[in-house]
């Protein structure tokens, strides 16, 4: 049992040095893309180890962890792909170093809310 | 194919309330059903998202190999950024490149746009009919076929059983 | 043993916190305020399961999750009204 | 001790983010500033033991008083823009 | 700057009164006795485990009757200020750029938010939470449904017979208090049940899923109202 | 000083938040910026009703372990002030919304959202 919680223990703490990293790739990277990259991946999996160590440390409380670990999975890539794609429309620099920018070539496709009702 | 997709979002819906009550006292399971049903048949008359889940073995099979798949490339990912933003030089070579995709079910494009965000240095960006624009933090290939293998076939290839 | 270890996470999460602070006092543009704000409230979950643990009220985990929810949402609208398609 | 210290630095973030909710030139960054310090109150209900509160101000005073303030500052950017 | 200098002149002596009342604070070292009865009695007198949820529906039920009719009188007056002109509905839609990952999240993600609404509301007696919070909660599903997808529709009639079903059987609740039990919002018109299961605290429960559907739908119609007016022009 | 606690430090922000708000309210020239004002005055005076109530090493009220259950009144703090605070932030919505609604209908007559244009009413 005490062997669990220290291991539990040691999962939050390695979850949350996943989130100061995060942090510091917001603060160390050079452009609003690359920014967002670091920002998502690593809170998404410092908060998934957080929630997943208190689930080691405390199992009662699993089902409503479980649900914020499922939930944080879904939301969190949809709001920074939301807004990846709002920064690209406003044409944010992309940094100095950028190779590439296929979509840029492509042009902006204004789309009515018409045609894309699949229902 | 509504009853499907209606059965299905109760059966999600159910075990949310479940789970978010953490006890199977009969009562609040009979509540949980009385809720479930009456939120189902007022939100998802019309909607066809669950209906596109394949409801087989072998679609099952292949939910949990993704799901282990996905673990270890999220966990990589963690890693390379980890190391990309400890390391002081940046080594970061960014681009935004176009790959194609032959999922089309809004709900496996949807879960693959997802997994590419969380993968490895990928962004997805924006996506269009079948191609995804994804922001790459270090650009190996500029045409679609390379950064198709090297982005997306890893994925595509469970999801396609389990979605079509 | 434990406790100190989850003291630890708090205070490393409580600098995650300041460091996005930073990026959101300094940050050239809207964007880069908002996704330093998402990062920000992500990195908050974590500090209330922590607390939660701390505290030992299962109930404070309900706090998070509409918690988690209501940051998603305000990203959300934030850039959809800058995409112009509110 | 903990408690004392994150309070403290929830605190500094608090107030840090309220001066910047009235002095930024920009309104977009006002509002999402505002929506930030009713989030991190938010935990500082919690720390003062007050779950009920703390639900609520993350509920309503931050989620949906922010989604009106951007209807609403919609309306009247598209106005300025018929104007112009 | 005159008047820059007298606002500081302002704020400058609200300080010294407020560092005065700082300097003087002594932390409560018990509760007064109105909360001590509260406390000691609530459980036999109401049931409820959440101690707030007891004062906000039942001691201080009347109170809550007055802030549920301040939320009703602030929505109207919200929809007939922007209703006003609604009649030449002019059709020259905003181009929407609707994202398709997007618009899949909210349709997995917006039933099960409503089901968390219910959840918070129905468990309203247990766990924090209650009719405003769940109310709030769906009425931003109903947020994230209006900016996900297309062309969604809400139905203003559904809603304001929906309001005004659960305000007229709350208050009819609350009189059935008067003659069956106590007074005015009384609980005790149903047995109190078991403490701490989802049945007990009487009446409570029934009134804050009342109070839920009333709040959601009142500020799903102010949502909506504000919605519908970005189209107009 | 030595036992200062998190009811201090709480009560202390709680006192800013309102000073910044103040200030803000009657300072700023955008109406808009008022009305956010507004609500930052508003979060630190509902920081400062729930400082009120707040007793040290005591729990919250709601009473889900049987631990709780008994000699209820020595372990839980002061549920009336969050109550009251819960009426508060649900009424300072319906009054934030309302004051938004009258700032989209003023800039509707004046075409501008600085105070200093309304002078109808000024005497």
């Amino acid at each position: 049992m005490e062997t669990l919680k220290l291991i539990g223990a040691i999962i939050v703490l390695l979850g949350s040095i996943f989130l100061f990293l995060g942090a510091l790739g917001l603060v160390r990277m050079p452009d609003l893309f690359n920014r967002i990259q670091a920002g998502t991946k690593a809170s998404t999996l410092g908060t998934m180890l957080t929630l997943l160590g208190i689930i080691l440390l405390n199992p009662d409380w699993t089902g409503k962890l479980v649900i914020l670990i499922l939930f944080v999975l879904i939301t969190n890539p949809i709001s920074s792909h939301v807004l990846a794609r709002a920064a690209h429309f406003r044409k944010i620099k992309l940094s100095d170093k950028t190779i590439i920018d296929q979509l840029a070539d492509d042009g902006v496709e204004e789309k009515d809310d018409i045609n894309n009702s699949k229902e | 194919m509504k009853i499907k997709s209606f059965f299905i979002i109760t059966i999600v819906l159910f075990s949310v309330w479940v789970l978010l009550n953490n006890s199977y006292e009969p009562v609040l399971l009979i509540i949980g059903a009385a809720v479930s049903i009456l939120i189902a048949l007022i939100f998802c008359t019309k909607c066809s998202v669950f209906s596109q889940i394949k409801l087989s073995p072998k679609s099952l099979f292949y939910s949990i190999a993704y799901l282990f798949v996905f673990m270890i490339e999220l966990i990589k990912s963690n890693l390379d950024v980890a190391i990309r933003v400890i390391s002081p030089k940046l080594p970061i070579n960014p681009g935004i490149v176009k790959v194609k995709t032959v999922l089309n079910t809004e709900l496996g494009r949807m879960i693959l746009a997802n997994s590419i965000t969380l993968t490895p240095g990928t962004l997805s960006v924006d996506i269009r009919d079948e191609y995804i624009y994804v922001h790459w933090i270090n650009v190996e290939g500029k045409d679609i076929e390379t950064a198709t293998n090297s982005i997306v076939k890893k994925f595509e290839k469970y999801l396609k059983e389990i979605y079509g | 043993m434990v406790d100190q270890l989850l003291n630890i996470s708090a205070i490393i999460i409580l600098l995650a916190v300041l460091l996005s602070m930073y990026r959101f006092l300094k940050g050239p543009t809207t964007f880069d305020r908002i996704a330093s704000f998402d990062t920000m409230t992500i990195s908050m979950i974590g500090l209330i399961g922590i607390i939660t643990y701390l505290t030992e009220r299962m109930i404070y985990i309900d706090v998070a999750i509409v918690y988690g929810l209501l940051s998603f949402l305000g990203v959300i609208i934030i850039s959809k009204y800058k995409e112009k398609s509110l | 001790m903990i408690w004392i210290i994150i309070s403290a630095v929830l605190g500094v973030v608090m107030i840090t983010m309220s001066v910047v909710a009235i002095h930024h030139k920009k309104i977009t960054i006002a509002i999402l500033s505002a929506g930030g310090v009713s989030l991190i109150a938010s935990i500082l209900y919690l720390l003062l033991a007050a779950p009920d509160v703390a639900l609520t101000e993350a509920a309503i005073g931050s989620g949906l008083t922010t989604f009106i303030f951007f209807y609403v500052l919609n309306k009247i950017k598209k106005h300025k823009h018929v104007e112009e | 700057m005159l008047r820059n200098s007298l606002i500081l002149i302002l704020i400058l002596g609200l300080a010294a009164i407020m560092l005065s009342i700082f300097v003087d604070y002594t932390p409560k070292e018990k509760l007064g006795p109105v909360a001590e009865h509260y406390a000691n009695n609530g459980k036999e007198e109401v049931g409820a485990a959440n101690l707030v949820t007891a004062v906000v529906v039942t001691y201080r039920g009347l109170d809550t009757l007055g802030e549920v009719s301040i939320l009703f009188l602030s929505a109207a007056i919200i929809g007939f200020f922007l209703k006003i002109r609604n009649e030449e509905h002019s059709k020259n839609q905003i181009v929407i750029r609707y994202s398709e990952i997007l618009g899949t999240g909210a349709k997995i993600l917006v039933p099960i938010i409503i089901l968390l609404g219910a959840y918070v509301f129905i468990n309203g007696h247990l766990t924090p939470g209650g009719g405003f919070q769940g109310g709030a909660i769906i009425a931003s599903a109903f947020v994230l449904m209006l900016i996900a997808l297309p062309r969604p529709a809400l139905n203003h009639r559904v809603l304001s017979i929906i309001e005004s079903f659960s305000g007229l059987s709350y208050v009819i609740i609350g009189l059935l208090g008067v003659f069956l039990a106590a007074g005015f919002l009384d609980n005790q018109i149903m047995s109190l049940g078991t403490f701490g299961t989802i049945l007990s605290a009487g009446a409570v429960p029934v009134i804050y899923i009342l109070i839920g559907l009333k709040v959601g739908t009142e500020l799903t119609g102010i949502i909506g109202n504000l919605k519908e007016i970005q189209n107009e022009e | 000083m030595q036992n200062i606690g998190i009811e201090q430090i709480s009560l202390a922000v709680g006192f800013i938040l309102l000073l910044i708000g103040i200030w803000g309210m009657l300072s700023q020239k955008n109406i808009l910026k008022i009305i956010v004002s507004f609500t930052i005055f508003e979060t630190g005076l509902n920081v400062i009703l729930v400082v009120i109530g707040y007793i040290r090493n005591k729990t919250a009220p709601i009473l889900d372990t049987t631990e709780l259950q008994t000699n209820t009144a020595e372990k839980i703090v002061d549920p009336i002030p969050q109550a009251l605070v819960l009426t508060s932030i649900v009424i300072g919505l319906g009054v934030t919304a309302l004051l938004l609604v009258y700032a989209l209908k003023m800039h509707k007559e004046k075409k501008s959202l600085l105070i200093n244009d309304y002078k109808d009413t000024k005497w």
